[in-house]
């Protein structure tokens, strides 16, 4: 794999910079994150992968993982985070390039009824539609 | 040999007559057939009687403690004994420019007790060899046999027939062709403990302290022995084998890593206690733990007794 | 002249062992020494023990005094030997060394370890067949294959040994084991006296090459003592025991203490003139400071200092000093050019 | 004069060499810790285990020890740096020298301990203990006086 | 006979609880020479001790025995007990019944049978005491410094303004060292000569201090207080006196050679100075590559110095001086990267040490600060750094950290990225270490302020392409192998000890660990000082240092010395080696088991039989004899003996401990 200084300074690494407001550098690979996430058995990147994938500049990969979409947002990593990185941020802007620039939507309204239980708030549907959806 | 005796009465001659030394360590002989013993020579006209022959055993460096030569001394040396006189160098004992070196490569030496078991010995008159045989000489006439058959079992394991040290060799190199030289002690060593013990409790028991061993060896070259000490005395003149042991324990522990393996001990024994098994013992312990090290030879090196290696092995239990 | 036949030795030899303590020569690791018989040791009756029985009535080491020290009293308790024992198989040259051992311990003040000794053991001598390579014992009037000072006198025929007794002792032992023993038909008994002869014709003629000539040689050595030989004598000496060790005159001994605490026990040993601390004083001063005194000493007391006391050398030519010095100091050889 | 076996059941007799800097420190501490060890242990204080001769270790035999213990610094760690190392060379050597001559190796032993291991001071002080009691009486050495 | 006093110990019911009392103090009354025997609640105390006086006075004692607890807790304090009674402090022997014996033991009939056994032993090593005095020993008051670095400049000017003459020796044209040749220090980012150059001008014109530069130290004689050092002072050619260092040789010079100080990056003349602020502002001539020395032609030098300082003719003075103590500050190499073909080091210019990058960084080096690559003089967009470059590595470099190559790498990221913001910067690693004031918070910024790529995996190929350099690495961290298109290459070269170390080493009579770094004498509580007493080191020499630990182990190892210097006379520890000359065979092999180098041979002449001979013998200095009593174990015949633990001694505690 070749790196260069294009691929680190791309404008889509600069663009995930200005939307999580995180400078990827101030992560050191600890793992805590990734020790700390609840759901890291089911994500393909884990956590902290994500990070040093974004410090690498190899961002498609990340657009291209489950990761960001199994996310819940908890906060768990950024409240452990000794180096103060704002994970879910990152995270949220990863979604946020696929969902606004690239027309990307998770979910389909024709799948809710299938895959929603009966018991499921109604709120939590409106919440996911904001979250996954253009 | 024939030669090599002229080369040697040559070489004291020389060294005597130009006033190069003011004394000359050779061998002379004595009237029975084994006896050559170590001569003392200040005349150039007495160099004659200098001989070399298949039972000059002495080792003549150890003299060069009693000497105080103004000039220099001649003596010669054969390899057991240049391993010697390196370890005398090493401790100090003897000066290097005090000394004119002839070196005797030498491929064994005979064994008396071993021409005796043969039978050879009665009515013999003298022993002489002749390329690889020994010519025996009676009245009535003469036998051969093969030399080798006849050699102390230090020789035929000797590593070191041509010296490594002199000023001047005498004669040609020798091959040297060893027989393994730690076969009695690895035969000890896979022995049960209380075989061992038995094994040297019955040695030692004939010991009767002449102190020998001691005098005759070159790595044992103190001012004054510990043994001989009186204040602490350390070794005690009871016939208790708890000392004898201390004495044999204590000898070949002194020697360790100095030892030259000459062998010289075991030969001068007069009960016939295999000294020299227990020098082997440690060298034996040295070389597979510290590293090969033959003293005497190895000059470079330094003594394994006298230095270490943080990650040596370790003694805990 | 009774006899026993030799398959009836170790039948003897346990018999004997029975009556005293039996020192015979047996060999071990190749080496024959005079030990107390044990069933299964290896009798050697062929060649002469390489330590010489002095031993046996002079020990290396023998422990004669035991003390204890308290703070103020101090017990003492004397120690002598108790036990009988028959002494078999000495030479008639070692036996000749008893006599003079006993000019030395015997006459006043006389030794009591050495004295009791020499009564409580039974001295059996076995003559000599064929001189030794190293032997010299004729140069001292002594007759191989006869042994006058022996209780008994043994002679090895071959298939039997002739059995003689000399003394009271002999008569009284010969008693004690009259089982085992036959008597000697009178050729056998004839045969003892043809070896003796044989042998005392001269080792010479019996094919031994030591002849030495001692006749004047106390006369010869007198006045001798500042001589050169002994500067040139003992350079090869290398100072160690063997030769007063293994001879069976030398009799020098020192006086040693060993303690434990408050207890102890004081010991003689053997000592020997050829070492270095032999004369060294508390003073750190040594009269004879190097190995030339030290040589001088020993031959000069053997052949001149002795003989001038009591009238014989203190050498009995049994050649174990020829045979055994490293450096090969023989002393029949190295006084040949004070002559 | 008896020959020093006591009589009743064996009590084996051990002697310690121990350095001051380590192992006699080690000792103390076993001492403030109140832990236990055999009495039969006995202590001599050497400046370090490079002090001590075969000729004391060989003395202590003859005179009726039944067990000998060298105990210093651990390779690395002495007082003065090096002479456990050269301790370390003689009595290795030392021990299998004793071992061919046909005593048994438990006999003499040396160990590294430091000034914080007290347990382990007495642990080892147990330890020899118990194997020199099993094996019995040292006679290999020891004066018949 | 000896007059033995026992005085046996109850420490309250420590001792007594355990061990009968009674029944030691009787026992201990009829050992051999005890003439008394007492006890009491508290030996210790001032009753006790009073009492132990009393007893010596009443009982003319000559020597006593306290049984109590560890000789580590009490013997000083009984040693004083007896100094006070007018005995020896050295006749006292302590038997320790208490951390020994009845702290360890339940048994009451065990602990006393080993309490009467311990005070035996005691008892007998007692007997055999003998009175020991501390020996005086005078102190010259001058220190010599060898090695003008930071280390060397900071030790020097700490004892000399401590009051104590300092002679300061360095083997290059002038003192500076290492330092000099920065460009800025982490994490400050100070220039280097700023706050270096103030210091030189400092150590040369302090009144106490005599700077030796273009000198070595030839030859060191003598020990602690009274060193005798053999300095050679190299023939500079040029008058330190008449020069004004004006320049105009050296501009004159025709012959151009590699500049050390550069690296080898620039050119010098035959007679130039290392660098512009050296000091001594006195150029030295070459005469390896000198026209005049060579050829015997040119001297235009000569001919143009306005001064007349000159002179072909000066040669080397050799001085002798003595000192009190030494203070080691010789620094460190860079290690020699012929085995680490990978990296194309010497291969391609654009590659670079991390000392050579240096150079190019600062203003006054060959570049005159302006960084451009080596090979076109263009401005570098990709700069790689790589760490650990032998160090770490036990099989070709070393198998240590060099400790400051993580600092120095962030500086020099920051440095780089200073002069091109727009570059980048990658920095394979596998370890940052950045243990050190405002450290870590330095090394983030070069991450998170500059962007610096840390890769943490090494790099496994440097190699030409184009006029670009293809470095092959690893990001371990995300599993990528990585190729990067490089301008330049900056290889963190490892630390290595001084190649000639081992001969200082030798000449000094100091030991070097296994990669010939200076050894410390404890590695936790002795670590300025070397084994041998009055010997003290400081920075990088004893192992990878960065400039402010090398700083305080500097001033550090300046207070040992200045403790020494400012004593009239030493006092040694009386429990020395000592060697009975009648006794010893000259084999010496107690001189190679000594660690501190305190026995030295010497010839004694005696008589022997009526004739006058010489031989030697080992002697001990007590001045450096530290009492491990090694030396007395190599000795065979027992020549050597350690007093207050003497063979005679021990062997005395053996016999008694066995009964």
């Amino acid at each position: 794999m070749k790196i260069t200084r294009d691929n680190l300074c791309s404008s889509i690494v600069k663009e995930i910079a200005e939307i999580s407001g995180e400078n990827v550098a101030g992560c050191y690979q600890c793992g805590k994150c990734t020790a700390a996430c609840p759901v890291n058995t089911v994500m393909d990147i884990l956590p902290h992968q994500v990070l040093r994938f974004l410090q690498l500049g190899l961002v498609e990969a990340l657009l291209n993982c489950n990761t960001i979409w199994i996310c819940a947002s908890c906060f768990t990593c950024a409240g452990r985070c000794p180096r103060g990185v704002d994970l879910p941020g990152i995270m949220e802007a990863l979604r946020l390039i696929l969902l606004r620039k690239r027309g990307f939507s998770r979910i389909k309204a024709g799948v809710i009824p299938r895959v929603a239980d009966k018991g499921m708030p109604e709120q939590a549907l409106v919440s996911a539609f904001r979250k996954y959806t253009r | 040999m024939k030669q090599l005796s002229e080369r040697i009465k040559e070489a004291a001659f020389g060294s005597l007559s130009s006033g190069q030394v003011e004394m000359v360590i050779g061998w002379q002989k004595g009237p029975l057939w084994w006896q050559s013993f170590p001569a003392f020579i200040t005349d150039p006209g007495e160099t004659a009687s200098l001989i070399w022959d298949p039972f000059s055993v002495s080792n003549l460096n150890k003299y060069l403690l009693n000497e105080v030569p103004k000039k220099k001394i001649a003596l010669f040396l054969k390899g057991c004994d240049a391993l010697g006189f390196n370890q005398l160098l090493r401790d100090g004992r003897v000066e290097r420019e005090k000394v004119l070196l002839f070196g005797i490569p030498c491929d064994g030496l005979v064994d008396p007790a071993r021409v005796e078991a043969t039978g050879l010995s009665k009515g013999l008159l003298q022993v002489k060899k002749e390329r690889e045989e020994l010519v025996f000489y009676y009245k009535e006439g003469q036998r051969k046999a093969p030399a080798r058959d006849f050699y102390y079992s230090k020789c035929l394991s000797c590593r070191y027939p041509n010296p490594v040290t002199c000023d001047e060799m005498l004669g040609e190199a020798v091959p040297c062709q060893p027989l393994e030289r730690f076969a009695n002690v690895s035969k000890l060593e896979a022995a049960s403990l209380e075989e061992r013990f038995t094994y040297w409790s019955r040695h030692f028991s004939r010991c009767i302290r002449c102190f020998a061993c001691r005098n005759v060896c070159p790595a044992c070259s103190c001012r004054e022995c510990i043994f001989d000490i009186a204040e602490p005395r350390w070794l005690g003149k009871a016939k208790e084998s708890g000392e004898t042991l201390f004495y044999h324990i204590t000898r070949a522990y002194h020697v360790a890593g100095r030892c030259v393996d000459c062998g010289e001990c075991a030969r001068i024994c007069p009960l016939g206690i295999p000294l020299a098994e227990l020098n082997r013992k440690f060298i034996k312990d040295i070389n597979e733990l510290y590293g090969e090290y033959d003293a005497g030879a190895d000059l470079d090196k330094e003594a394994p007794l006298l230095t270490f290696k943080s990650d040596d092995p370790d003694v805990s239990a | 002249m009774k006899k026993i036949t030799k398959e009836k030795l170790a039948l003897f030899w346990e018999l004997l062992a029975r009556r005293a303590t039996l020192y015979l020569p047996l060999q071990e690791d190749g080496v024959v020494n005079f030990a107390p018989w044990k069933n299964g040791a290896r009798v050697n009756l062929r060649e002469n023990s390489l330590v010489p029985p002095k031993n046996v009535f002079f020990p290396q080491a023998e422990t004669y005094l035991r003390f204890q020290t308290g703070a103020k009293k101090l017990q003492l308790e004397s120690l002598e030997p108790e036990e009988e024992f028959i002494l078999f198989g000495v030479r008639p040259c070692d036996v000749a060394s008893f006599t003079i051992l006993d000019k030395v311990f015997l006459e006043e003040p006389v030794d009591g370890l050495y004295a009791k000794r020499r009564r409580l053991g039974t001295l059996v001598s076995l003559g000599c067949n064929e001189p030794g390579e190293t032997c010299f014992c004729t140069s001292f009037e002594l007759e191989p294959a006869f042994a006058p000072g022996a209780d008994v006198m043994v002679w090895d025929m071959g298939e039997f040994l002739l059995w003689e007794a000399q003394s009271e002792k002999g008569d009284e032992l010969t008693a004690k084991i009259n089982e085992l023993l036959d008597e000697a038909a009178p050729e056998e008994s004839a045969s003892a006296l043809s070896l003796r002869n044989t042998t005392a014709a001269g080792e010479a003629a019996a094919g031994c090459q030591q002849e030495w000539n001692t006749a004047g040689l106390q006369e010869v050595l007198r006045g001798k003592f500042n001589v050169e030989l002994w500067e040139k004598l003992y350079h090869r000496c290398l100072g160690c025991g063997i030769c007063t060790y293994l001879c069976p005159t030398c009799h020098c001994f020192d006086i040693q203490d060993f303690s434990r605490g408050l207890e102890g026990e004081r010991f003689r040993c053997w000592d020997s003139c050829m070492f270095a601390e032999f004369t060294l004083m508390a003073s750190g001063e040594n009269p004879r400071p190097t190995q030339k005194e030290r040589v001088r000493q020993r031959f000069l007391h053997k052949l001149l200092y002795f003989p001038s006391k009591y009238g014989l050398y203190a050498c009995v030519g049994c050649g174990r000093c020829v045979r055994k010095c490293p450096v090969h100091l023989d002393i029949t050889q190295v006084m040949e050019p004070i002559k | 004069m008896s020959v020093n076996l006591k009589q009743g059941p064996f009590e084996p007799l051990i002697i310690a060499f121990c350095c001051n800097w380590c192992s006699y420190a080690g000792g103390d501490l076993a001492g403030t810790g109140r832990m236990t060890y055999p009495a039969n242990v006995r202590v001599i204080r050497v400046p370090c285990s490079s002090c001590v001769s075969s000729n004391f270790i060989l003395r202590a035999f003859q005179r009726g020890a039944d067990g000998v213990v060298v105990a210093g610094c651990h390779p690395g760690d002495c007082h003065y740096t090096s002479g456990n190392y050269f301790a370390r060379r003689r009595f290795l050597l030392l021990q299998r020298f004793l071992e061919f001559l046909g005593m048994e190796p438990e006999r003499f032993q040396v160990h590294w301990i430091s000034a914080s291991e007290g347990n382990r001071f007495a642990a080892v002080m147990t330890e020899t203990t118990e194997k020199i009691r099993a094996l019995g009486p040292n006679r290999k050495l020891r004066d018949t006086r | 006979m000896k007059r033995i006093g026992v005085f046996v110990c109850w420490c309250g019911t420590n001792i007594a609880n355990t061990v009968n009392i009674e029944a030691v103090t009787e026992a201990a009354g009829k050992m051999p020479g005890v003439v008394y025997a007492g006890n009491y609640k508290y030996m210790c105390s001032e009753i006790g001790q009073s009492k132990i006086k009393s007893a010596i006075i009443r009982e003319k004692l000559d020597r006593f025995v306290v049984a109590s607890c560890s000789p580590r807790m009490h013997e000083s304090t009984f040693r004083k007990t007896a100094a006070a009674a007018g005995l020896n402090p050295y006749l006292v022997e302590i038997a320790n019944i208490r951390e020994h014996c009845s702290w360890v033991h339940k048994n009451k009939g065990e602990a006393t049978a080993k309490a009467i056994a311990l005070i035996r032993a005691a008892v007998a090593k007692a007997a055999r005491d003998k009175e020991l005095w501390a020996t005086q020993i005078p102190v010259e008051h001058r220190a010599l410094v060898i090695g003008g670095g930071i280390g060397g400049i900071q030790a020097a000017l700490d004892i000399a303004d401590a009051g104590f003459e300092v002679d300061l020796v360095e083997r290059t044209p002038s003192i500076g060292g290492h330092m000099a040749q920065l460009d800025k220090t982490f994490p400050t980012l100070d220039c280097s000569a700023c706050i270096l150059t103030p210091k030189m001008g400092e150590a040369a014109s302090h009144p106490k201090i005599t700077l030796y530069t273009y000198s070595e130290v030839e030859k060191v004689d003598g020990y602690v207080g009274n060193f005798e050092a053999t300095i050679r002072k190299k023939a500079r050619s040029v008058d330190l006196e008449k020069c004004t260092g004006c320049g105009i040789c050296w501009e004159k010079c025709p012959s151009r050679v590699k500049s050390e100080f550069d690296e080898a990056l620039s050119m010098r003349k035959a007679i130039y100075i290392p660098f512009p602020q050296a000091v001594p502002n006195v150029p030295v001539i070459d005469r390896a590559s000198c026209r005049w020395f060579t050829r015997e032609k040119c001297g235009i030098c000569r001919k143009t110095c306005p001064a007349g300082a000159v002179n072909f003719d000066q040669e080397d003075e050799v001085l002798q001086k003595k000192y009190g103590a030494i203070v080691v500050a010789t620094g460190f190499d860079v290690l020699d990267l012929d085995d680490f073909g990978e990296y194309s080091y010497g291969k391609h210019p654009d590659v670079l040490t991390s000392l050579e990058f240096e150079r190019i960084l600062n203003s006054s080096g060959p570049t005159g600060g302006r960084l451009l690559r080596p090979s076109n003089q263009s401005p570098p967009k990709n700069v790689v750094f790589i760490q650990c470059v032998g160090s770490r590595d036990k099989s070709r470099g070393k198998p240590y950290c060099s400790k400051i190559c993580c600092m120095y790498s962030a500086k020099h990221v920051i440095l780089f990225k200073e002069k091109y913001p727009e570059a980048q910067a990658y920095v394979f690693y596998i370890d940052i270490r950045t243990a050190g004031k405002d450290f870590e918070e330095f090394h983030r910024r070069a991450v998170e302020e500059y962007g610096a790529l840390y890769l943490k995996g090494s790099a496994g190929k440097v190699f030409p392409d184009g006029d670009k350099l293809l470095v092959k690495g690893v990001d371990s961290l995300s599993g990528h192998a990585l190729e990067i298109e490089a301008d330049m290459v900056v290889l963190a070269t490892a630390i290595k000890a001084k190649s000639d170390a081992p001969q200082l080493a030798r000449l000094l009579g100091i030991s070097t660990d296994t990669h010939a770094f200076f050894m410390e004498a404890h590695p936790k509580l002795r670590p300025v000082e070397a084994h041998t007493a009055g010997i003290f080191l400081a920075g990088a020499c004893q192992g990878p240092k960065d400039i402010p630990e090398t700083v305080s182990q500097a001033s550090g190892a300046a207070a040992k010395a200045i403790v020494l210097l400012s004593k009239e006379n030493l006092l040694s520890d009386p429990c020395v080696s000592e060697v009975n000359e009648s006794l010893c065979t000259g084999c010496l092999a107690c001189i190679k088991v000594c660690p501190y180098s305190a026995i030295t041979e010497k010839t004694i002449e005696e008589k022997i039989h009526g004739k006058a001979l010489q031989r030697r013998v080992a002697e001990v200095n007590v001045a450096l004899c530290q009492g491990c009593g090694s030396c007395t174990v190599s000795c065979r015949p027992g020549a050597v003996n350690l007093k207050g633990f003497t063979n005679e001694q021990i062997m005395a505690e053996v016999d008694a401990i066995c009964l």
